[in-house]
């Protein structure tokens, strides 16, 4: 049990994917711009990701090594097909705003990277407790992001309206630029906590995660990168 | 070989699953995806323009062809008699196209309203335009002379929002030029 | 012409697919360490792009849509692009060594590049025809390209200056990626 | 990022002219410099010209002080490049911007133009223009100088052109231009004030002659063009020049040290590139005045325009 646990916590803040990870970075930014459509997107990753883990799970020992790959994609783009036609019976309106980057979680690296890294390497359960927690802290950073941005871009948050008369929406915040700037603040802002606390600790100061390729688990895998 | 043989026995089993679970989901969410799209874009559009009809505009719609292009009008019907048709038309805009629903008084002579179905204008700033303020000025307006005050017409553009404005103005006057080249047409089709 | 050309600069820099439209950040930010990395990633998308969207046009033209499997668009274009890249990276190695060289790290990352597959699904939704969809993939991954080398020079010369500890790495990649979007907003409405 | 080895031989950070003039110097300069056109602006927008100003000054001195502060470091408020910044910001800011308007874009200039990339020196953008572009993406509707100054008898000659065609254009007689009888940025159309400073400034030496030259052939060349090719449509390169922030533009913002490149051929083609430009977003583009644009961009290929360098010697 408290395996499982471990498993499931370390999406939510450890690894938080995409603030501690840096992974999957193109939904984080683009489907951000309110908090509705990040919690959205947000599910849907959830829905993949978990089933996409226990079905490679469950089938692991059935597949050659070389085309693992291979399998993983497919089963990661049936299961994106389904989300997709999903969205579109029951949450239309959704599936407008978040466009193109519904088909485009299939190459989200976060998918193919816990198949890898994960799911083809543990038992069902632990591999559904794994897509859990990373879903769900997938979705919690995007929904924070998508707030702070619709809030301060809109002056909304889930459509509602939050603040008081005569605030002027900053509309740098829910276009291109703002989602890059307010997500790279961010991060430094987590870079910073992370610093003042070494320091109360006594220890040197350091960078923050760093995203390379290798950081990307399925790039990793796909060949010698 | 035996591994060679696994492999494409692997893959296709697998391709050959996900192929009919798939096809066995869209069987299932084909008309309610259908229906989605005609509640979600179009409906609230069509009622938002047309109004005092007692028929079903999206179930009585009809497709008409202009300009080599295929366009489809939503009737509004009272008692028998056409009073009104709506139609989507669409402007190039600052973010993307514009889609406009157009309605048109058939009685009256004058459009009834617009109203924005889909578009991608920078929120808070260009997506004014589906805001009422802007589409109101619309209503009632007779057929001639739609176009912005800047260029000589009675339209107020959205400050800030011009080109968003003039997207807009421009689908209208699309739906203009088509209501006029086939009305006759409508007249007959649902008389 | 005019028509080819404008869309042309228009997927370079109105509606650029970084800066604009959010796709393949990850190795925007990820390749855009040195300008050399830079370069070679972005010739590799380039090629790539225009290779993908064209073959999936194809695919979905004359294979999906015929089987009336339109929706499978997103499982057929995820496989041709990972096994197109997986033949253009053999290809490479037996017929181009040179090239091979030079382009041959970055073909495994491409699968996964959302730009890729984002800019072939983006020709799909737009309904252009072959030739433009060649085109604007071309274009679209010249964007990339630009984009990529352009943030590369910067970040070559920011790796000298005293940043605060923590701006390093990430966070100044992306607060200069989304500088260089505002920059590229000079290009609004010019098309 | 690799790691800074103290050891190794690193480039540190520009500027790299070492004269005897410092940078508080060199900063005190360019304020004076930028005197006579915040005496005009007062004098045309009144009080309310002045209270932008002085907001944007404060406002960005303060967040220069309070980032020192979070970033452990001494702070360098005392060389006046804050003031300058925020000088700069208010120059492009129409009169009637409300007080939250100049101080949040005077300390967005601050923090993201400057701060971010480790203070004076770092940054690949002159750092007014970040916090302007930042504005007009936001408030569209504060940083419109026609809609907020329907009051005053003075035009925007830049947004008639823009919006209802050549023929409308109110003020075109070259010598009221030249004096300021224009809206648009509160000291940036005050041509002959920034003309003034900007030449006490190259006769000085604080800035190179070259850049401001290339920005204002390069506009004056590419609106020639289009006049040549439709007179009634496009106004004539004159217009063009002695309207909008061109000039403070070449003069002030493309003249930043570390986002212009600093050899000969290099500060010519960016000086071009700004100027053509400039001309090409005031017809094609959205904004009726794309000064600020147009260097923000050119900013964005220094450390291309830089690839052109002298051999080294022996090299063949």
């Amino acid at each position: 049990m408290s395996k499982l646990w471990k498993e499931f916590s370390k999406g939510l803040w450890k690894e938080l994917p995409p603030f501690k990870l840096v992974l999957g970075l193109c939904p984080v930014l683009a489907v951000t711009n309110t908090a509705n459509n990040g919690l959205g997107m947000g599910a849907a990753v959830i829905f993949v990701l978990t089933l996409s883990n226990l079905l490679v799970s469950l089938v692991r020992k059935a597949i050659p090594a070389k085309v693992r790959i291979a399998c993983f994609i497919v089963i990661a783009a049936s299961l994106v097909v389904a989300v997709e036609l999903l969205m579109q019976a029951f949450s239309y309106p959704l599936y407008q705003q978040l466009g193109i980057f519904v088909p485009l979680i299939v190459v989200n690296c976060i998918i193919l990277g816990r198949a890898e890294a994960f799911a083809s390497k543990n038992p069902p359960l632990l591999s559904i407790a794994d897509g859990l927690g990373m879903g769900i802290g997938f979705t919690m950073s995007l929904t924070f992001l998508g707030s702070l941005r619709e809030i301060l871009g809109q002056g909304t948050w889930f459509g509602m309206h939050v603040t008081w008369d005569g605030f002027e929406p900053f509309g740098f915040m829910v276009q291109a630029p703002g989602a890059f700037v307010s997500l790279g603040v961010l991060l430094a802002l987590m870079n910073f906590m992370e610093n003042v606390r070494r320091k109360r600790r006594g220890l040197k100061a350091v960078e923050g995660p760093s995203h390379d390729c290798g950081s990307c688990g399925a790039c990793g895998s796909s060949s010698k990168c | 070989m035996k591994e060679m043989i696994k492999m494409v026995v692997v893959l296709s089993v697998l391709c050959a699953i996900s192929g009919s679970g798939l096809a066995a989901l869209k069987q299932v969410t084909e008309p309610i995806i259908e229906e989605q799209v005609l509640t979600y874009v179009q409906a609230p559009a069509i009622e938002s323009v047309l109004t005092g009809y007692d028929n079903d505009p999206i179930k009585d719609r009809k497709k008409f062809e202009y300009d080599g292009q295929v366009v489809m009008v939503f009737p509004a019907i009272k008692d028998g008699k056409l009073i009104g048709v709506a139609l989507e038309t669409a402007s190039k805009g600052f973010g993307g196209q514009i889609n406009v629903m157009v309605g048109f008084d058939v009685a009256a002579g004058a459009l009834s309203g617009i109203g924005i179905t889909t578009m991608k204008e920078t929120p808070g700033i260009g997506s004014r335009v589906a805001e009422s303020g802007f589409t109101a000025q619309f209503q009632g307006h007779p057929l001639k002379m739609v176009e912005l005050k800047s260029k000589g017409g009675d339209i107020d553009a959205i400050a800030g929002a011009t080109i968003s404005s003039t997207g807009t103005v421009n689908a209208v006057q699309n739906a203009l030029a088509i209501y006029n080249s086939l009305k006759d047409q409508f007249a007959q089709s649902w008389s | 012409m005019q028509e080819y050309f404008l869309l042309f600069i228009g997927a370079i820099f109105v509606n650029n697919i970084v800066l604009a439209q959010y796709l393949g950040n990850c190795p925007f930010i990820g390749t855009s360490k040195e300008s050399g990395v830079a370069i070679g990633m972005g010739a590799a998308v380039v090629f790539v792009a225009t290779m993908a969207a064209a073959i999936t046009w194809l695919v979905q033209a004359y294979i999906l849509v015929p089987l009336g499997l339109g929706f499978l668009q997103t499982l057929a274009f995820i496989l041709v692009i990972a096994s197109l890249v997986q033949f253009v990276e053999m290809f490479l190695k037996k017929m181009v060594p040179p090239l091979y060289k030079s382009l041959g790290i970055f073909l495994p990352l491409i699968t996964t590049n959302c730009a890729v597959m984002g800019i072939a699904l983006i020709c799909q939704r737009e309904e252009l025809d072959l030739k433009t969809t060649i085109l604007f993939s071309f274009a679209s991954g010249l964007g990339f390209m630009l984009a990529l080398v352009l943030l590369a020079g910067i970040r070559e010369r920011l790796a000298v200056r005293r940043l605060p500890i923590a701006m390093r790495g990430t966070p100044i990649g992306l607060v200069m990626a989304g500088l260089m979007s505002l920059a590229f907003f000079a290009f609004k409405g010019m098309i | 990022m690799r790691p800074l080895q103290p050891l190794a031989l690193t480039v540190s950070a520009p500027p790299h002219r070492h004269c005897g003039v410092t940078v508080r110097g060199r900063m005190g300069n360019i304020l004076l410099a930028m005197a006579p056109a915040v005496v005009m602006a007062v004098a045309s927008f009144g009080v309310s010209g002045f209270r932008v100003m002085a907001m944007a000054v404060a406002a960005a001195i303060l967040t220069e002080a309070v980032c020192d502060k979070f970033m452990d470091r001494e702070t360098q408020i005392h060389d006046l490049h804050a003031a300058v910044v925020g000088l700069s910001f208010a120059f492009l800011l129409p009169a009637s911007a409300p007080w939250w308007l100049a101080a949040i874009g005077s300390a967005i200039s601050i923090v993201l133009g400057k701060m971010v990339f480790g203070g004076l020196g770092g940054s690949p953008f002159c750092a007014p223009l970040i916090g302007w572009a930042v504005c007009r993406l936001s408030w569209p509707l504060f940083m419109d100088l026609d809609a907020s100054m329907l009051n005053v008898e003075l035009t925007y000659p830049l947004a008639q052109l823009k919006n209802f065609g050549l023929g409308f254009v109110s003020v075109t007689d070259l010598g009221q231009l030249f004096m300021g009888r224009q809206l648009g940025g509160l000291g940036a159309v005050q041509i002959a004030g920034v003309l003034i400073g900007g030449l006490y400034l190259i006769l000085r030496k604080h800035i190179s002659w070259i850049i401001p030259v290339g920005v204002i052939a390069g506009a004056l060349i590419t609106a020639a063009l289009f006049n040549a090719a439709d007179p009634n449509v496009y106004a004539p390169a004159t217009f063009h020049v002695l309207t909008g922030s061109m000039m403070f533009g070449a003069f002030f913002l493309a003249t930043d040290g570390p986002s212009s490149p600093n050899r000969r051929i290099p500060m010519l083609l960016f000086g071009l590139l700004i100027g053509v430009m400039i001309i090409i977003i005031r017809v094609y583009g959205v904004y009726p005045d794309g000064t600020p644009f147009a260097i923000l961009l050119a900013s964005l290929f220094t450390p291309v325009f830089e690839r052109i360098r002298p051999k080294p010697f022996g090299v063949r």
